[in-house]
């Protein structure tokens, strides 16, 4: 499924993954399916306003996600990377809490968990990635660290895609391009959306290298990742990665997707679950037992259920943060507006 | 239409009646219906508009009986949108397209401004602008960020658009049938908090022009649009407890306003307040306070009070409800109007 | 130069230029050279306020203008297509007084001419083509008028032109896109600012077919854009043509191009002067002789006179203009203002 | 910096002076030559900002003394260059954006309204926006179309923006070195019309918060901004010379807005007119009356006054006298105000 792409990143070829990361991959993947599932019935419960499942995505997210250098990369997400989240080791209430409507980017720290807040614009943090990419490179610096955007098949037919592609390969920018397309953006297949048929085949115009890859396959993705960070390192500019992949579930928990696909057509094109396969894999190569699959299950229980506790613990922020989150250097005006709210609302 | 209660007006046998109760999004939906049955040179297009028939259903059926060259799908780019309906008016369409939410018309505005807006003046009237743009706007409904915005002062701003908001499902029936008739660009600002509220259509009883009395009183106009206009009806029943006869005007259109109404309401009441969902600096409350001190600055008892959102970005779900002009807010708002007094 | 595409536009190849034709084609290059040079000119004589002079493009221009068919096709231009607008017999006086100031969008009748009103945004009308195109199609029309929109390397790079092209390719718009590829986007050259080097080379990210051609050769360029609109009347969708050529004069009569080319590099990139080159072909092949050359030459000098006549006489607009080509339908808002203005502006 | 005529403040071996006469042109180029010097983490884009020094040459040679890696030319895409400042401020840099001509601020809306003006509130303060984005802004130059646009009530509405226009070399120094001094985006608007007014600028004298009072006056406040402050000022004079005294209020912060700049002069002329050249509805100038309104209702003599473009599109050269608000039309603006009886 791969293409055509000269990517270098340094003499050494990256590490295979041992028995221990491969273990972790699954439970990762694992734990991200359990809270995706668990967060489809908070929706009907209830406990969330609405929520946009990854089912399906799990080794497309976990195994890019893994791959990312905590130290140094930086990860622009859009909205459905739960599981990249859940792979860079986020603070998952402080991201579920998007969900909860709390707030809208998420109450983790972008900063220090290397992941910016959650994007509800598709596309629109595709060029903060490529101004982030570029600043690594002021004053010189090698090595640098790279810029990880997520955006989906859909997403990719916006400008800001473009614009952004141009300027990372104009400027040779540090900027991992990591499409998810999963065949659907809500309604639309992706062959009424992306004329030519691929994300990746765009890249060459920009002569950019690209890899499409099997985005079920979480090792695949965790290697093409690796290499594309590494030639992104090595000063060589972007890389565009499609992932292949299929969104399972409906688009969010608000939609209804029998009004555009069949039953028996998502059978047919969403193929093997990449959890599944990738358990059989790894019961195959005797990488893991049975014992191991059930702990996994059994501690991805317990984490979404600490999860849901913890989103539900969080309560409403107070409302004075509306206007205490605004600028660094809060205004009189606002100040006043501030004050005036809290007399007229707080004691209500 | 799947799921409408009311019989398809066009399709019955029997004299249709007079009278339906259905909801905004039935009336919107049966308006475009109507539209495409009647002008073969309206077209539909949007992001899920086809066969999803819109994340709101207002587009619902429309493809299934209308066809796919009449309701049909573009890709995810709402520049492409627009800059396409520009070229479609060129070729004498009359596209009805679709953003699916307020916040995604922001990277549409160069089209919106810079061509839809000014295509008619720039080539001298030779090539009219007869779009009728439908934009699910304002907030309320708990949704994710850019899902609740309120754009009617950048658009009220922007010369040769006209700007439109139905609040109730007769008006939501007949300003867009009206809308989707006109030569010129409408932008329609449809309130989606109030989508699935149900409604009287009278169709036999279109006023589409200028702005509705929607509840007439005498001490002090509340002028609104949208989703706030049955906020402020609620607040004119609970001030009415307290003996305070307010009228309730829904201004309807937010470019041309109807300066008149303004007038003739408050030179009856000399009191009001305008109230908006956006914020509140370079809001369009600030264009209606002023508007309403020129043509009645003599008889004024209280400055124009505006009751809008702050001048933040709109909050998360939890927050909303603190944002958008409550209740108590309005109430307070009235309030100032009514106890202030000269020094 | 080199194409990569496979166009098909019917059985029949586009028959050859006639001796007449390849005249007229030079006649109109030579008017058009000429009414560039004045326009500069009348610019330092303060006739008029600014120009962009297309010097060195007349063969792009000319060659693609000659080709559209004026029955069905329509074009849409930005600020530099004064060549194309010749071809296709524009008013020039009409096309002129957008550069007198009197009207943005020029006086010519954009429906009757089937050139769409000067455009100042760049990339701006780009997916109006689109629409227009998509509109032929509608109701099922074969044989259809084709879009023709006009853009230049530097406009490449805003989003709309991949909106654009990738809506088109998935609706199979009948859209040529003509990018005049002169080297330069003001001060910026084509290496700082199209990514891998070639618009065209784009296209095939989107599935599209495309052509680079010398647009230097208007023979060339003609059949290139002759094939294309065939290509696309049949039902194939778009095509990108990219005429390599170069802006010789200044971006604009306020540009200082001294500030980041030096003279030297201009004569070397610029390579031979389209005009002169056609000039020595037609000679050679025995098309036109000196005397030809000559009656074209002092035409071009008359027909430039008389627009520099026209423009001037044409004076300005009445103000009232202002107010009554906003809407169709007038708003009363308006009205008043127009009243006001007639009031105290009119009599001052 | 060639075609300067002052002395390079930062490179004189001597005491630099302390007032310097200048045009806006050079004052915005040294306030940036001074701010690349003193902030490692500025860095200056856009289109033709680099060798060619923008097209306005306010970044002239600024590449040249400050590297490439500090002032650089991007691809021709508005909403690029603004994406990529969003990201270089996450990554701790100070972006000085340039887009060439206001109309061209449009592509970019989406990238400043829905990220910058929102990130550092999404990301509950940890990603400031220190952006400086320099708009060369207002009419007057006899340009193309789109070259002469107000976008000050569009950038006024929008939550996490300060916008700032100064109309003196003076300020443009001054202002300009304090907004790229903030953690906080600004808009700051340029008057194109006045780059090339000489005027002193006061190194040491710089108040850069606030409205300024640019002529005192005790019978009427004109408010004004940008271009049109030396209109103003004009007026003022000829109006002087019918014994009117004028005061002219030169707002500069156009959000947020001094209210009490505006209350304090209002409250003591009375009677106000506002100027401005965006289109008149729904423009800054109707918040600025609404404010005044708010403040001095007791005082006021007569509505506030709006003399203001008009709501059609900014027109071709031949035409931008008669839309810009001219003398005559801002005198009768100032006559309408004084001749104001009650009923
Ligand atoms: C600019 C913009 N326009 C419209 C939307 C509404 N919307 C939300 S998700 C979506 C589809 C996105 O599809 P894709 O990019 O493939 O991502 P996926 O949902 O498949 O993860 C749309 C149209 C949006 N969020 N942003
Ligand atoms: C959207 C937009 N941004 C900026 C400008 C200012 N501008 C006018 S022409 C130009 C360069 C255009 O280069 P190119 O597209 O190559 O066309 P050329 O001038 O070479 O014909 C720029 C930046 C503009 N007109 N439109
Ligand atoms: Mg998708
Ligand atoms: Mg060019």
């Amino acid at each position: 499924m791969t293409t055509h792409p000269v990517l270098s990143g340094g003499d050494v070829a990256p590490a295979p993954l041992t028995h221990e990361q491969l273990r972790e991959l699954y439970a990762l993947m694992s734990a991200v399916r359990r809270l995706d599932t668990a967060a489809v019935a908070w929706q009907r419960q209830g406990i969330i306003p609405g929520y946009a499942p990854e089912l399906g995505q799990e080794a497309a997210q976990v195994g890019s996600g893994y791959a990312v250098d905590r130290t140094r990369d930086f990860v622009f997400p859009t909205y459905r990377e739960m599981g990249v989240a859940k792979a860079m080791g986020l603070d998952m209430v402080g991201y579920m809490s998007t969900h909860k409507a709390t707030w809208h980017g998420g109450m983790y720290n972008p900063l220090e968990s290397r992941f910016a807040p959650i994007q509800a614009v598709v596309a629109g943090s595709v060029l903060h990635a490529v101004g982030w990419a570029h600043g690594q490179t002021l004053g010189g610096h090698t090595d640098s660290g790279v810029a990880v955007t997520y955006f989906g098949d859909g997403a990719s037919s916006q400008g800001d895609v473009h614009e952004a592609m141009n300027f990372a390969a104009v400027m040779k920018a540090p900027v991992v391009f990591f499409v998810q397309n999963n065949g659907w953006a809500i309604s639309v297949p992706t062959e009424r959306q992306v004329a030519g048929g691929s994300v990746a085949a765009r890249a060459a115009g920009y002569g950019i290298p690209s890899l499409q890859v099997d985005g079920n396959d979480v090792v695949a993705v965790y290697q093409a990742t690796q290499s594309a960070l590494a030639h992104c390192r090595s000063g060589n500019g972007p890389v565009v990665i499609e992932a292949m992949t299929y969104r399972r579930g409906p688009h969010s928990t608000a939609d209804d997707p029998g009004r555009y696909r069949t039953l028996e057509e998502e059978r047919l094109a969403a193929g093997e679950d990449p959890l599944e396969r990738f358990k059989q894999r790894l019961l195959a190569e005797g990488v893991a037992d049975e014992a191991f699959f059930a702990e996994a299950q059994r501690a991805a229980e317990e984490e979404a259920e600490a999860i849901r506790t913890g989103i539900e613990e969080l309560g409403p922020r107070p409302g004075a943060e509306m206007f205490s989150m605004v600028f660094q250097e809060p205004t009189p005006d606002l100040q006043s507006q501030a004050t005036a709210w809290r007399e007229e609302s707080e004691h209500v | 239409m799947s799921e409408t209660t009311m019989t398809p007006v066009q399709d019955a046998e029997a004299p249709a009646p007079n009278v339906v109760t259905m909801s905004m999004q039935q009336a919107l939906n049966l308006a475009l219906d109507e539209v495409l049955g009647e002008n073969p040179k309206a077209v539909i297009f949007g992001e899920d508009c086809g066969r999803l028939g819109g994340v709101f259903r207002i587009t619902d059926g429309l493809q299934a009986k209308h066809g796919e060259d009449r309701v049909f799908d573009t890709p995810l780019a709402e520049s492409g949108i627009l800059g396409m309906s520009v070229g479609l008016a060129m070729a004498g369409f009359h596209p009805i397209p679709e953003v699916q939410f307020d916040g995604f018309a922001y990277p549409a505005i160069n089209q919106i401004v810079c061509q839809i807006g000014r295509m008619n003046y720039r080539s001298r009237g030779t090539l009219p602008m007869p779009i009728t743009l439908r934009v699910p706007s304002f907030g309320g409904i708990r949704a994710p960020e850019h899902h609740g915005e309120s754009l009617e002062a950048l658009f009220a701003h922007v010369p040769g658009l006209k700007v439109v908001s139905p609040s109730t499902p007769n008006d939501a029936y007949h300003l867009l049938k009206y809308a989707a008739g006109r030569p010129d660009p409408v932008i329609f600002m449809e309130p989606k908090s109030r989508y699935w509220q149900k409604g009287p259509v009278e169709f036999a009883a279109g006023n589409p022009t200028g702005a509705r009395v929607a509840k007439e009183g005498r001490h002090l106009t509340l002028v609104a649009w949208g989703a706030m206009v049955s906020r402020c009806l609620q607040v004119a029943e609970l001030a009415a407890e307290d003996g305070i006869d307010v009228e309730v005007l829904d201004l309807r259109w937010l470019k041309p306003i109807d300066a008149e109404a303004l007038a003739r309401s408050v030179g009856k009441t000399r009191r009001a307040v305008v109230v908006h969902e956006a914020p509140l600096t370079s809001g369009l409350g600030a264009e209606v306070a002023q508007l309403i001190t020129q043509s009645c600055f003599d008889t004024l008892k209280a400055p124009v009070e505006r009751v809008t959102g702050f001048d933040v970005p709109y909050p998360s779900g939890d927050l909303e409800d603190e944002y958008i002009p409550n209740i108590d807010r309005i109430l307070f708002g009235i309030q100032r109007v009514l106890e202030y007094r000269r020094d």
